[in-house]
Parts: structure tokens; C-alpha cells; sequence
């Protein structure tokens, strides 16, 4: 099977045609149909099928069976790939217009993760010290957050809230920590492409506003004990100092070029490390 | 599997003399042709025969389905008539439309596309493909030879899912399941050795140079798709051949009475049945990476990413089955697990969509035929992405399984998504495989009463299910609300027909009076198009070589190929 | 808890503004759904044909509701913003003129950046939503009975519903009759569902989702109506040629007409001498080795109790009207007005239809 | 691979049904643990790889030897499970039909059986090919693939046994 298609000076060799697998599939078709009709077209099956399995091996056997297909006249054959006379335009490296979808620089990922960690502990220990202070629980804010996904948490009361649940702590320590990783990874790419100047101001207010904004109207149906029980003057304190903290840490992790910058520069002609500097 | 660097060397020593009795023309040399041939082009044009030839009964009988719901009470089709027709129906479209479309496509394009003269094991595939035809005609023989009363035949009615007990010799005793359980069985056999025979054709018969991370998306998907095929076409066969001991041999695995589970063969079927969907949308979604990108003259966005979200689907989708089985009375934690897979899945999905769009963005877009159907893939499949994100959440989906709104959920997905896909390959590779192109005026009308008949069909069905119609059903009572959007979706339904003839005589017509495509006619970068179209026996004179994921862009702008940045 | 499901229907639907929002989000999901939406309110207060699942009237019902309105909320957006981009690409980026094909557009590979900024939002929804859902399965399976909870048994025949209320000791068929709920008295109903032949569905929109009646396993649901009328439902899985005829009717009856209705289907059937003529034939033609009648020859279980079967409103699980002339009809020949049953026609004269369907009227 | 997946959903079948059976004869009743058959099997194994080895290098006749000692324990396999089918059916009474236990044991070992088979035809025809002189360099590499399918067939005979005559007889 591996010596099908060799080339020669005047033509290919291929395969020869060959009726068998056609009809072993044919005798496989009859030995169904003996099933649902009677015993005789399976016999014909059976026989077919044999036929076909053993004309088959000996196209394979000892040597598989080639022909040789002489090439075609060169008039038909396919003409030689033509050079394009289409110019290439290229991005115009730094420019305002593409910085928003090609970010040149990114903070390192690592950085979006322990700034994601960084973010959600200080979320964390704001949101028990809320807890702490007005509750005297500090499980209060976890069981809150747990209530999520979990039903029994759903209705509980404020008894049972400041309560320690480990079903509940390990929720809310898994959801809280995955998406503080997940947002920390977020910033790592979305703090480059914010306006330059006050990136601690986008990303530590207002992008956990917003999400704020966009969590509260389904929020009734996200948490509903949370929304039962929450304090939105604690709870919007708690996504900024999220956002404050782990923007932070972000901010000053050292950016590093992508891959793609750098072939994206390389690509237009220009080398990567001028453009660097150009700017 | 055979190594084979190992043996190129190695030349046939017994060359055959030029085969005699092969003169062409006639028709009895054409059947002969069609029997005999090895040749992985042919092949995949008769895979691609065979599709459409099973398209037409298989949308007539949608027609008729549509027709018989149009209005309540309606007498069109009797129960069993109608229960027939949605199986086969379903069972047709899938297996016998679907299926060997996905294998016609990867026949025709692979081997061109990754530089080959052939598959790997030629003879295997005419048998792969012989055994998916004759699966398929021994399914439709059940009209003829089916237990049928008068004389008339009667196919399957347990619907395409075949419900256990409901398929039992005690609930349906005549032999039209076992029409429907064998053809499978056989079929199946065909697309697993198709589906080794092209794995193995990608793996080892690349051409000098292009590595795995160069290969196209389209040849990558379909990698993805074979080995799904490989993975999971068996546990559908061996539910069938449990069926078929239980019905010829008393076998005991289905049946309630001696103890057996009827949810056991649903697990085994959706085992297979979720993976099946991916088999046949990674496909459409290689067309899409490759129609995208040429049209919007750029390369593909994230092409690692592509091919990484192409193995997670692959992955992901063996553990989702139980989503279709969301009612069955699962207990809380699997549904939540299964629920939490399935929206896992439309991660890489989204991935997907958002990656042609960004092809798209900063691109130069030519609205030719093939790009029209991608767009509206787009729009289409990212409704049905989103429709299957509703289903996926447990709690909707007891409202929603089994209703109307998954009929409308999943022919988003595959008429939507696969059927315009293949629209879009179609004309995309019908100038390669035919030498003329599809005329681009009948195209447009094709495209845009097909796109209208198939949202007039299927966007009133959501709301049908939102109304609580359950699938399935082959009348209804007037007053449930259902009369208007059911009138409104048969309408579409026949729309679609519409369109699906306009472009068959676009097929018809293009090969005879069609424009000359020449070798090349949209300015692509995949290998297939370094060939004359209609290409050669043997694919290439000389086999190509490439250094990027472009060969052919690097041929076309010497002054800045791609493989200077890989 | 409950109260819970009250609060958050009436947060989420009418008045309060968060429920606007959320409804602000879902509009464009809903143009199509609006335009039926008269049809959903319809006039007849008593039959409740049109059975939307955004119009929820019990408790399960009501919580699959809320979570349906956050996931059409969140896919909502991702489609008008995943919609937006693509519709801004093709215009912005389409070809406008010969020009265009003289040069080609910056060759950009991708950006592992942006990448990663598309895919974590996908990923926050998805750990948002799953943790809805984890809740919602919970809150719905693991819900806590109250001890007044009514119980019944629903068992899936080839086109029929058995019902059967084990704590009264009533067997019917085909309609469920349910006791209506209150804030002040909570009387949920409980279902058991399992299946004499193949697998069925149960499915009322208003009332729960579906679930399936199995043959071997024994599920469950609960309903909780708080409004009466007929509830109209569907069988959901095939379960062979009269599937669309499965017809389901849930009666949520106030707790006074529901006992009294109880007590009617107790009470024993009189025999009337007038119909003896009827019992006979009804014996005699075997309609008895299928058909049950409390206090007769006649206990079979194949087909559906008939003991009460003057008391139900529909024939056939729901096919026609129970009057004399379907009801003549269908003892002429069932096949007439249900293609494909499993009750033969038993070639009876007029004489004995009459008969048989005066003796049937006795039994109220 | 296709093959572990066909086998797995057997397998799946036959753990899922393990004590559902609702009548007699139940496993432990009537099952051994098949000592010879697992031992004919799995030796054959062993001889297979010696055979492969002979022939490496180039010693006909100790390659036919071998080849042939592991087609006879192949069928001396097949003959044991024959015998085992043979006492199950007329003197347990077991058949396909039985029960639960009776359906999924026998499509399971009969499926492995019938790999068996395949695998025997598949020797039959490289001896007979080799005895007739017809077999060259260029074949050895069909004959390793024969012989790691062989190898696949132990190793589902391991799982068989598993999960039949271990799990299942408890």
C-alpha cells in the first residue's frame, strides 16, 4: 500500500480499477438482507461477499495491482502559479486606530494571575470585614456568595448565614477564586488598552462598575439570597477595591511583546525593535 | 498502521499494460467506471452524488411532515404514514445526506490538499463508500420490502433515536426496526473504515514540508472529524447489533420484563449521537476557515487557537451525551454535570465564531456566492450556538427538550450551520471539481430564497416550542395556539424546496454552459488550486512543497511570503 | 421558600424596575414571541389551551422561568453584540470597488491578547450560569414536601393516562385532577411517573418542565398550581402512532371542589336496572377484559378505569368531547376517531351501541 | 481503536447489568474461571512475539513453528470457550435469550470470540502464504500488525475476564 503512487518519466503510477470492494460491500448488504427476507439472499450475500474478499487479496497479494496513467498533454496541465500584481498594504505599526485590537504590549499573564489572587483577597477580606462588623460572621459574605449555587443557602436566614457551612466555603472559595484569576487574566490585556493616562482609574472604577451595572438587574435571579441581603454601598466598595488592588498589581507587572506583535512589525517590512523606539 | 517512508522506495515490479475494454463515452464504460474506480476524486464525487440523491426523498418527506402539521387536524399523512416519514426523514438527512457529504468533501479535498496522489488505502475507500450506498439503499428498500399492509412496504417509524422498548419485537413487530438497525450497522462499517482511511492518509501522506501546524483548517477539522467517527460510530453499532440479538435472538438487553434498562440505550445512543453532531459541524466549520479567509483576503485569525478549539470541541463533546437526557430523571448531580460540559463546549464554539470575525475585520470582503453562505452561516450558527446554550442550562431545557424549539435548535445547527457550510464548499471547490463555475445569478437567487425559506421554517418553530408543542406529533388540536407559526414554517419549508431546486439547476446548467474557471479562480492559498481544475488522475505532476500554511501566497507574492514569519 | 418564588415572579415580571431591565435585555429575543403573546391570554379563563412557558402558573414552573429569562438575558446579549460585530464587519469591511482588488488588506495572524480577552468572558458567564443552574436543579429536586402534599401516581399506557391517588384510594384516567394552591394553604402535588409499556412524557407547560416515564424506574416531579382552570398538555417522547393523541388535562380545582370531587369519584356506581341491558353487553362483548368498573364483572387494566367514566369531559385521552356522538362513534369503531389505538373495533350492532353507551352515562 | 470503543459499550452493557438478572441462572451458579482458556490465550501471546522474532532473523523454519504453536493455542481457546457455551447451554441451560446475565455474557465473549477467529484466519493465511514461499521483506511489516492485533486480543481477553468471571461472579 505504500508503493501506489510512484512516479515514472511518463506518467504515475495508481492503483488499478477494481470491481471487488464494490462487491464484498454488495455481499455485505445481501447477508443483511437474508435477515429481513429469507436465508437464500444471505447464502448469495455470503458467496458475493467471499468473492469479492478473495479477488480483493489477490489484487493486493502478493504485489498490489498498478497501472501506469500517462501524464496529460501539457496544454491541459495546470499552468505555473503567476505572480500577484496585488500590493500588500500593512498596518501602520502604533497607530491609534489598531492599538485597540492588536495591543502591542501585554502585561505578562502570570502577572493577571496573582494580580487576580491579589484582587480577590482584598475583596475578600473587605467583604468579611463587612461581614465582621455588621453580621459578627465573617462566613456571612462566603455563605452569601455560595448561595449562587446552592440551594439549601438560598433561603436561609441570617442564623444560619453566619454559620460555617463547608459545602458552602468551598463554593464560594472555588467560584470566587476561578473568576479572580479569570478577571486578573482579563486585565492583564484589557489594561493596555485603555486610555493611557488613567488606566488605574478605568480599570480600578469603572470597568467593576460596570460589571456591577451589568450584574444588577439579574441579580434576583444569579443570587437571590445576595440580593436579598446585600448592601450595594459594601458590595460596590468590594469589586473596586478588586479592581484597585488587582489593577495594581497588573499595572506594574513589566509588559512583554506577543508573539504576534513581533511578526505583525516583521511582516510590514519594519523591524520590531525600531518601532519600539520609534514610539 | 503502516509506516510509509519505510517502502517508498520500493517500486511495483509487475506494472499492468494499459487496461483494456476501459473506452469511455459510453454508458455502459461510464457504470463501469463508477464500479471499478479507486481513484479518491471519483469517490468523493459519487459521496457527494449519493448525498443529493438521498437529499431528495429525504426533503420530500420533510416536505410532507410540514405539510401534514401545516393546519390542525390535517389528513395529509396517517399516523403511521407520518411516524415513517419523520424517521426516515431523520435518519436519511443524518446518515445518508450528512454523513457521506462530510466523507465526499474529505475524499475530494484532503489528498489535494495536503499534496497527495491518493488516500492511503484506495481499495478500502471504494469499499467505505459502497458499503455507506448500500446502507443506505437497503434503509429505503424497507418502503418496498417493510412489513407493510396491501402489499405496500413500510419503512421505520421509532423516530432516527429509536427509543428502546418502542423498538421492541412486543411494540413494533414487523421487521421495518431491523431495516432500519441493519442499514445503519452496514453504513457504519463504511464510514469507520472510510474515516481510518482518511486519519491515516493525513498522517502519512503529506507532502514534503507541510507539517501538522501548517496543514490547512479544513484538513485539520476533518482529522478531528474522523476520529470522532473512529471513537464513537461504535457504541452506536454495538447498541444495533444489541438490538439486532434481541429481536432475531431473544436477546434480553432493552426489554422492561426481564429486568433490562430502556435508558441504557438512550446513553448509548447519545454517546454517539452527541459526538455525530460535532462530526458533522467540524467539517462545515473547515469550510468556513477556509472560504473566510480567502474572501476576506487575509489570512485565518488565530489559526492555533482554531485548531486548539477544534481538538477541545473533539474532547468536550464525549462528555455531553446526557444532555439530551435531561428528563429522563437523572439525579442532581449528573444533570449538573452534564450541564456544566455543555456550556463548556460553547467556549471553543465561541472561540471559533469569534475568530472568523476577526478574519473578517481589517479585510477586504468579496461578496461572492460561497461568502454570502458563510455570513449567513455565521449569523445562523451563532443563534444555534446561543439556542444550545439555553438548552444546556438544565433547568430551561425541562421546559424545552423534546418540543419544537429543539427541532428548531438543531436544524439551526445543521441546515443553518452544515447545509449552508456545504453551500458555501460547494461553490467554493464546484469550479475545482467541474472545471466551469456555479453561475453567480442563479447562485444569488438560490442563496437568498433558500436563506428565506429556512428562517420563514425554522424561527417560528422556537416560538412553537416556547408555546409547549412537543416534537413528534402528526396532528394537533385546534385552539393550542400553534395554527399560525406551524402555517408560516410549512410555507418556509417549501420555500426552502424552492431554492434547493434553483441550485440543482445551477448544478446542472454550470456543468454544461458554466464559465471557464481555469486552475485558480478565486485567488486561494490551499494546494488544491495549484492543479488544473478538473485535476489529473494522478492530482500532481510532481508533488508539491510547501513552506507555510499559504503555499500558494508564497508562490503569488515572492517579495513577501508567509513563511519568512512562521 | 416559597414565598421566595412569589416574590421573585412579581420582581421579575411586573412592576419593579430591575424586571424591566432584565425584559429591556430579552426584547429582541421576544419580537416574534410578543406577537403570540395575545394568543397566550386567552379569554377562556377555564381552558388554559395555550400553554407558554413565559406565562408560568405554578411553583417549579415559575423558577425554570427565572433562570430562563437570565439565560435568554445573557444570550440575548452575547447575539446583539456577536450580531453587531459581524454586521459592522460586512459593511465596513466589503469590498467596495475595482480599486479594492488591487491590493491586499494587512495580513494579521491573530493576536493572542485578544484572544484571551474573548475568551474569558465566555468563560465568567459560564461559571455564572453554571452556578445558577446547580442551584435551580437543587432548589427544584431537592424541594421539601409539606405534609398536606397531595400524591398521585401518572402510568404511561400506549395513548392513555392511568392516574391513581393513593391516599384516597381513587383510580382515573386521562384527566388529573389537582388541588389549587395558596399562600395561606400550600398543597403541592406530587407525581410519581412510571410507565406500563414504552417511555412516555409528561409535560404541562404552565405548571413544570417534562419528564419521562420510564418503564423499571420510578420518577418524579411536583407541581404547585396557584390558579385553577384545565391545564392542556402533551405526551413528549413517541411512543408509537397515536402519540399526538396522548393528550394530557390537569383540572386544578379550589381544595372544596377538588374534595368534592374526590368523594364523587369514591362513591360506588349505581345500578341502574334501566342500563342492565347495556351492563350485559358491556360483559359479554369482553369490553370488561380491558375495562374496569368498580362493583362489575368487569377488571381488566389494559384499558383505561371506566368506573367514573360519565364524570370525565373527553374521550379517548382527550381526542374528542365526551358527548353521544362521539362517544357512539367511538364504540362503533374506535380507529375513527383515534387511527392506531390499541382498542379494536369490536363490529358491535347500533342496538348494542346504544346499549353500551346508556349503560356508560350511568357511570358518573 | 474503533474496536475498544465497541467493546467498551459491551463491556458498559455487561457491568450495568451485573445482578439485574430478575431469573436464574445467575453467574456465580454457573460460571468457572476460565484457568485453560487464559492460559492457551495468553501463551499465545508469548509464542507470537518468538515467531516475530525467528523471523527477524530469517529463520523460516522456527518462524513457522511458532506461528503455527500460536494458531493452535489460538483455537484451543476457541475450543475451550466452545466447550464452556456447549456445558452453559444444555446442562445450565443459559442461552442468549435466557436472561440479562445470559444476552450480555454470551454477545460479550462472542464478540471476543469472533475476534479470535479473525485473528486465527488472519495467522492461517500468513502461514499459508509463507509456507508457499509468497511471503517477502516487504510483508513483515503486515505481519507485525497481525501480531500486535493479537496482542489486542489478549488484552481484551484480560478485560473480559475482569470484568466476566471476577467482578461479575461476586
Amino acid at each position: 500500500m505504500d508503493t501506489e503512487h510512484a512516479d515514472h518519466a511518463e506518467g504515475v503510477e495508481l492503483p488499478t480499477p477494481t470491481p471487488w470492494p464494490m462487491l464484498s460491500a454488495l455481499g455485505i448488504m445481501l447477508i443483511a438482507g437474508g435477515f429481513v427476507t429469507s436465508f437464500v439472499v444471505a447464502l448469495v450475500g455470503i458467496l458475493l461477499g467471499l468473492i469479492g474478499g478473495i479477488g480483493w487479496f489477490r489484487e493486493l497479494f502478493p504485489v498490489p495491482n498498478h497501472e501506469l496513467v500517462p501524464y496529460t498533454e501539457p496544454a491541459k496541465r495546470a499552468a505555473p502559479i503567476k505572480v500577484s500584481p496585488r500590493r500588500i498594504s500593512h498596518l501602520a505599526l502604533g497607530a491609534g486606530g489598531h492599538r485597540a485590537y492588536y495591543p502591542l504590549r501585554v502585561h505578562r499573564y502570570s502577572s493577571g494571575i496573582t494580580g487576580g489572587l491579589a484582587g480577590g483577597a482584598a475583596m475578600a477580606v473587605l467583604a468579611m470585614l463587612y461581614g465582621l462588623i455588621f453580621q459578627h460572621s465573617i462566613w456571612y459574605p462566603i455563605n452569601l456568595l455560595a448561595a449562587a449555587g446552592l440551594p439549601t443557602m438560598e433561603s436561609a436566614n441570617v442564623a444560619m448565614l453566619n454559620e460555617f457551612h463547608l459545602s458552602a466555603f468551598i463554593i464560594a472559595v472555588l467560584s470566587h477564586g476561578v473568576l479572580s484569576i479569570l478577571v486578573g487574566m482579563l486585565y492583564t490585556v484589557l489594561l493596555p488598552m485603555l486610555p493611557a493616562r488613567y488606566e488605574w482609574f478605568w480599570g480600578g472604577i469603572i470597568i467593576p462598575l460596570i460589571w456591577t451595572a451589568m450584574l444588577f438587574p439579574m441579580f434576583d435571579i444569579v443570587n437571590p439570597a445576595l440580593a436579598a441581603h446585600v448592601n450595594w454601598f459594601w458590595f460596590i466598595v468590594c469589586q473596586i477595591s478588586f479592581g484597585l488592588v488587582g489593577g495594581y498589581v497588573v499595572f506594574k507587572s513589566q509588559k512583554v511583546e506577543t508573539m504576534q506583535t513581533w511578526s505583525l512589525a516583521a511582516r510590514m517590512g519594519v523591524h520590531a525593535m525600531e518601532t519600539e523606539e520609534d514610539r | 498502521m503502516a509506516n510509509p517512508t519505510s517502502s517508498l522506495k520500493e517500486v511495483g515490479t509487475e506494472l499492468a499494460p494499459a487496461p483494456p475494454g476501459r473506452e469511455h463515452g459510453t454508458l455502459t464504460a461510464w457504470i463501469q467506471d463508477l464500479i471499478f474506480t479507486v481513484d479518491h476524486k471519483k469517490l468523493g464525487l459519487m459521496y457527494v452524488g449519493m448525498a443529493w440523491l438521498f437529499f431528495i426523498p429525504a426533503g420530500i418527506l420533510a416536505s410532507l411532515i410540514r405539510t401534514q402539521i401545516a393546519v390542525p387536524n390535517n389528513h395529509v399523512l396517517g399516523p403511521e404514514a407520518f411516524n415513517q416519514a419523520i424517521t426516515m426523514h431523520g435518519t436519511a438527512m443524518i446518515f445518508f445526506f450528512a454523513m457521506p457529504m462530510v466523507f465526499g468533501l474529505a475524499n475530494y479535498i484532503v489528498p489535494l490538499q495536503i499534496g497527495a496522489r491518493d488516500m492511503a488505502f484506495p481499495r478500502l475507500n471504494a469499499f467505505s463508500f459502497w458499503t455507506t450506498f448500500f446502507g443506505a439503499c437497503f434503509l429505503f428498500l424497507s418502503y418496498i420490502f417493510g412489513p407493510g399492509l396491501y402489499g405496500m412496504g413500510a419503512a421505520p417509524d421509532a423516530s432516527w433515536f429509536a427509543l428502546a422498548p418502542l423498538t421492541s419485537k412486543a411494540f413494533s413487530p414487523g421487521n421495518n426496526i431491523d431495516f432500519w438497525s441493519l442499514g445503519l450497522l452496514i453504513s457504519g462499517v463504511g464510514s469507520v473504515t472510510g474515516a481510518v482511511n482518511v486519519m491515516v492518509t493525513i498522517f502519512c501522506y503529506r507532502c514534503k514540508g507541510l507539517t501538522l501546524y501548517r496543514m490547512p483548517l479544513f484538513t485539520w477539522m476533518v482529522l478531528v472529524t474522523m476520529f470522532l467517527v473512529v471513537m464513537f460510530l461504535p457504541p452506536l453499532s454495538a447498541a444495533q447489533i444489541m438490538l439486532v440479538l434481541e429481536r432475531f435472538f431473544g436477546a434480553k438487553f432493552f426489554e422492561a420484563q426481564a429486568g433490562g434498562s430502556a435508558v441504557l440505550w438512550q446513553h448509548f445512543f447519545w454517546i454517539f449521537g452527541h459526538p455525530e453532531v460535532y462530526i458533522l459541524v467540524l467539517p462545515a466549520f473547515g469550510v468556513i476557515s477556509e472560504v473566510v479567509p480567502v474572501f476576506s483576503r487575509k489570512p485565518i485569525f488565530g489559526y492555533p487557537m482554531m485548531v486548539a478549539a477544534s481538538v477541545m470541541i473533539g474532547f468536550i463533546s464525549a462528555g455531553v451525551w446526557a444532555h439530551h437526557m435531561f428528563t429522563i430523571g437523572m439525579d442532581s448531580f449528573s444533570v449538573t454535570f452534564f450541564a456544566f460540559a455543555t456550556l463548556v463546549i460553547s467556549i471553543p464554539t465561541g472561540i471559533k465564531i469569534f475568530n472568523w470575525l476577526a478574519t473578517m475585520f481589517g479585510g477586504k470582503i468579496r461578496m461572492e456566492i460561497p461568502m454570502l453562505f458563510c455570513i449567513a452561516f455565521l449569523f445562523q450558527f451563532l443563534i444555534a450556538g446561543l439556542t444550545g446554550v439555553m438548552l444546556g442550562v438544565a433547568p430551561f431545557d425541562w421546559q424545552l427538550n423534546d418540543s419544537y424549539f429543539v427541532i428548531a435548535h438543531f436544524h439551526y445547527v445543521i441546515v443553518g450551520g452544515i447545509v449552508f457550510a456545504v453551500f458555501a464548499g460547494f461553490y467554493y471547490w464546484y469550479p475545482k471539481a467541474v472545471g466551469r463555475m456555479l453561475d453567480h445569478r442563479l447562485g444569488l437567487w438560490h442563496f437568498w430564497i433558500f436563506t428565506a425559506g429556512f428562517h420563514l421554517t425554522f424561527d417560528p418553530q422556537h416560538f412553537l416550542g416556547f408555546l409547549g408543542m412537543p416534537r413528534r406529533i402528526y396532528t394537533y388540536q385546534e385552539g393550542r395556539g400553534w395554527e399560525f407559526l406551524n402555517m408560516l414554517s410549512t410555507i418556509g419549508a417549501f420555500l426552502q424546496g424552492v431554492g434547493a431546486i434553483i441550485f440543482i439547476i445551477n448544478m446542472i446548467y454550470a456543468a454544461r454552459k458554466g464559465k471557464i474557471a481555469g486552475d485558480d479562480p478565486w485567488d486561494a492559498w490551499t494546494l488544491e488550486w495549484i492543479t488544473s481544475s478538473p485535476p489529473p488522475e494522478y492530482n500532481f505532476e510532481q508533488l508539491p512543497e510547501v513552506r507555510s500554511r499559504r503555499p500558494l501566497w508564497d508562490l503569488k507574492h515572492p517579495e513577501d511570503p508567509d513563511w519568512r514569519f512562521e | 421558600m416559597l414565598n421566595h418564588q412569589y416574590t421573585r415572579f412579581s420582581l421579575a415580571t411586573r412592576g419593579s424596575g430591575r424586571g424591566w431591565l432584565l425584559l429591556g435585555f430579552t426584547v429582541v429575543a421576544f419580537i416574534g414571541f410578543l406577537s403570540s403573546a395575545p394568543v397566550a391570554r386567552a379569554q377562556d379563563s377555564t381552558i388554559r389551551a395555550v400553554q407558554n412557558i413565559f406565562d408560568p402558573l405554578s411553583a417549579p414552573a415559575e423558577t425554570l422561568y427565572s433562570i430562563s429569562l437570565l439565560v435568554m438575558a445573557v444570550c440575548a446579549g452575547i447575539f446583539l453584540i456577536v450580531g453587531g460585530l459581524l454586521t459592522y464587519a460586512i459593511i465596513r469591511y466589503r469590498r467596495r470597488g475595482p480599486e479594492d482588488d488591487r491590493e491586499e488588506p494587512p495580513q494579521v495572524y491573530g493576536s493572542a491578547a485578544i484572544e484571551l480577552a474573548w475568551t474569558v468572558p465566555p468563560i465568567l458567564i459560564v461559571v455564572m450560569l453554571v452556578l445558577v443552574t446547580a442551584r435551580t436543579i437543587g432548589e427544584i429536586q431537592h424541594h421539601k414536601m409539606p405534609d398536606a402534599a397531595e400524591e398521585i401516581r401518572v402510568i404511561g399506557h400506549r395513548y392513555w393516562w392511568e392516574i391513581r391517588y393513593p391516599k384516597h384510594d381513587v383510580v382515573t384516567a386521562n384527566e388529573i385532577h389537582v388541588p389549587l394552591s395558596s399562600r395561606q394553604n400550600r398543597v403541592p402535588t406530587e407525581m410519581v411517573l412510571e410507565s406500563a409499556d414504552v417511555i412516555h412524557g409528561f409535560w404541562v407547560p404552565q405548571l413544570n418542565g417534562k419528564t419521562m416515564l420510564v418503564p423499571n424506574y420510578r420518577n418524579t416531579m411536583w407541581i404547585e398550581p396557584y390558579a385553577t382552570g384545565i391545564y392542556l398538555g402533551n405526551c413528549t417522547v413517541l411512543c408509537g402512532q397515536q402519540h399526538a393523541n396522548m393528550l394530557i388535562r390537569v383540572i386544578v380545582d379550589p381544595p372544596d371542589v377538588y374534595q368534592k370531587w374526590l368523594d364523587s369519584q369514591k362513591a360506588k356506581p349505581v345500578n341502574d336496572p334501566q342500563t342492565a341491558e347495556g351492563q350485559r353487553q358491556f360483559i359479554s362483548n369482553s369490553c370488561g377484559t380491558c375495562h374496569r368498573v368498580e362493583d362489575s364483572q368487569a377488571t381488566g387494566v389494559f384499558g383505561p378505569d371506566l368506573s367514573h367514566f360519565a364524570s370525565r369531559a373527553t374521550l379517548g385521552s382527550g381526542v374528542a368531547k365526551n358527548d353521544d356522538t362521539n362517544l357512539r362513534s367511538w364504540l362503533h369503531d374506535p380507529q375513527v376517531l383515534k387511527p392506531g389505538c390499541l382498542m379494536p373495533n369490536m363490529q358491535l350492532s347500533d342496538r348494542q351501541v346504544d346499549a353500551i353507551l346508556a349503560y356508560l352515562r350511568t357511570l358518573k | 481503536m474503533t474496536e475498544s470503543a465497541l467493546f467498551t459499550i459491551f463491556v458498559v452493557a455487561y457491568l450495568f447489568y451485573i445482578g439485574k438478572s430478575l431469573n436464574p441462572p445467575y453467574p456465580r451458579e454457573v460460571l468457572e474461571f476460565p484457568w485453560l482458556g487464559s492460559f492457551f490465550l495468553f501463551s499465545s501471546s508469548a509464542t507470537v512475539v518468538v515467531a516475530e522474532h525467528r523471523l527477524k532473523k530469517g529463520e523460516r523454519g522456527g518462524f513457522h513453528l511458532w506461528w503455527g504453536i500460536t494458531m493452535a493455542l489460538g483455537a484451543a481457546f476457541l475450543i475451550y470457550t466452545a466447550t464452556e457455551w456447549y456445558h452453559l447451554i444444555y446442562h445450565d441451560g443459559l442461552t442468549l435469550s435466557t436472561n440479562l446475565f445470559g444476552s450480555t455474557f454470551y454477545s460479550l465473549v462472542g464478540l471476543h470470540a469472533s475476534h479470535v477467529l479473525v485473528g486465527l484466519v488472519l495467522l492461517g493465511i500468513i502461514l499459508v502464504a509463507s509456507l508457499t514461499g509468497n511471503i517477502k521483506d516487504r510483508h513483515h511489516e503486515h505481519i507485525e500488525m497481525i501480531s500486535w492485533y493479537w496482542h489486542f486480543v489478549d488484552g481484551i481477553w484480560a478485560v473480559v475476564v475482569t470484568v466476566v468471571y471476577i467482578i461479575g461472579m461476586q
